[in-house]
């Protein structure tokens, strides 16, 4: 398996522990299908924990997008956890650092859900 | 049939599957041609963009269409190219992914990448069909680190300087 | 240009050098199409073999001479052809490497290794010039364990199966 | 570097240990020359120590023959320890077990230039 989710809830939030990499075919797919059974499930406060990624395409980086869109239409957020160097130059490159809400520590993420 | 003894081609089905196969063989590529682990990474994205490109916007994923990647390893430089065989396209008229209207597209920033990642990039369209892209990455020399394998100009100089 | 699904070609500069490219490709694609360890392994010491024999007694080292492989994955086994651009050869009035007057010769026991590892090897000549030998190994399918990649009649049979 | 050679003195007897691959180009090349320097400068007591090596092809198989019969040559012998598994099989396959004297432990190798 190109990327591997495990998931933890805490409260209302869900941590998705991504271990792997988010490319083009199975790895996006995979991820597409986590948020998308959490969003019908009801479940829209999600962080994506992103410590354990090691390699992230334009794909990927386009499934973050489309997960960060399709969360905020339920009302939710999904917000991003220890961003892997690479992960962030890329987002920074396409502008996108200001589109999501990043953190470098669990349990601020996870506050972040109660303002 | 003549060759260039510094030219390795690459030709796949319009897999997905095998793309990995075709980035792994890229960091070995890059690796023996001498470039640093930074260039190996953005070498790696550049293909990988190029070919995923070439599978799905070029050749629409149809498996009997093939993708060529060529890789010619310059003493100064590694330049890949990536053919198609699709209908091509016209890069200059892609919407800007750095627009605010598009900053939430799901999809168009591949060729961003590949630009970002490399030292330069070009497009045209092959004289029997398809696209080619042409990217270019420059090794930065390090002294007393030359690569094993390189073009005949670097070759020459060798034999002469040592 | 038709192409099929299950194809994968490289094509390299005669260099020594290039031949761990060849050999790490081999491993990454016999990997992806469902062999075990030891069957990569034996196909990577054919693919070395065979792709030396083209670089040393084919091409003879010119590297302005390619070396052509070809990968086809297909359902039940993987074929491996390596092509050259020399003058060819007549497999069949080769010394044999285990005959006693042979035993210390320091060369001579490629082919014989290539013969051991694989399941099927057949040397022809290339209508075009130089010489090919095709390489056969069979997958021994385990039960759960099918390759994600194979050609068109096993992804039919998927297809109807599941 | 393909192949690493050190060298251990043990009286008269040399042992070259091995740890890479002795391959077509410069791991043939590599032992070819480490064996060739022993020789001229008169030690011709050898033992190949193939604990570490991983990857052997016929090019480094005909290798160890060769210098085999240039170590003969000389009145000395070169002799072979710790013989990995696929490098056995290569061996036998091409029947050159009988040619080698192989050993499984160094002492016994050492010992076997007293006689
Ligand atoms: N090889 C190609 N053949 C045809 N069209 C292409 C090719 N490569 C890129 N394109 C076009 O350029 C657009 C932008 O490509 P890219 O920046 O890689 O983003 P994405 O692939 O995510 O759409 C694609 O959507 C497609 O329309
Ligand atoms: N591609 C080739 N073109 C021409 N001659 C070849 C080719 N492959 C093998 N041969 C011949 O067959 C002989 C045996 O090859 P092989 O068993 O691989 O042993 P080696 O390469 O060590 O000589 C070679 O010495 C060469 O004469």
């Amino acid at each position: 398996m190109q990327l591997e989710i495990s998931e933890r809830r805490i409260g209302e939030v869900v941590i998705l522990d991504l271990v792997g990499r988010i490319t083009i075919g199975d790895g996006s797919l995979h991820l597409h299908d986590a948020v998308g059974r959490l969003l019908d499930e009801g479940r829209n406060r999600l962080v994506l924990n992103l410590a354990g990624v090691t390699y992230v395409d334009s794909s990927g980086i386009g499934e973050l997008v489309s997960r960060h869109t399709t969360t905020r239409n339920t009302g939710g957020r999904l917000k991003l956890l220890n961003l892997p160097k690479k992960v962030r130059d890329l987002l920074q490159i396409t502008k996108l650092l200001a589109i999501f809400e990043t953190f470098d520590d669990e349990a601020s993420a996870i506050a972040s859900f109660e303002s | 049939m003549t060759f260039a003894e510094n030219l390795i081609q690459l030709r796949i089905a319009s897999q997905l599957e095998f793309i990995d196969l075709v980035t792994s063989l890229t960091d070995n590529l890059s690796a023996l041609a001498g470039f640093d682990e930074d260039s190996v990474y953005s070498i790696n994205m550049a293909v990988r963009e190029s070919v995923a490109n070439a599978v799905e916007h070029g050749n629409r994923y149809d498996p009997n269409k093939p993708v060529e990647i060529t890789f010619m390893i310059g003493s100064a430089n590694l330049s890949v190219s990536v053919r198609d065989h699709g209908e091509g396209f016209d890069p200059t008229s892609l919407p800007d992914p750095l627009d605010p209207s598009n900053l939430l597209n799901p999809a168009g920033r591949g060729i961003l990448y590949m630009r970002s990642f490399m030292d330069n990039i070009e497009y045209e369209r092959h004289p029997e069909g398809g696209m080619v892209v042409t990217m270019l990455k420059t090794r930065l020399e390090i002294s007393g680190q030359t690569p094993t394998v390189a073009d005949g100009g670097e070759k020459r100089q060798d034999a002469v300087g040592n």
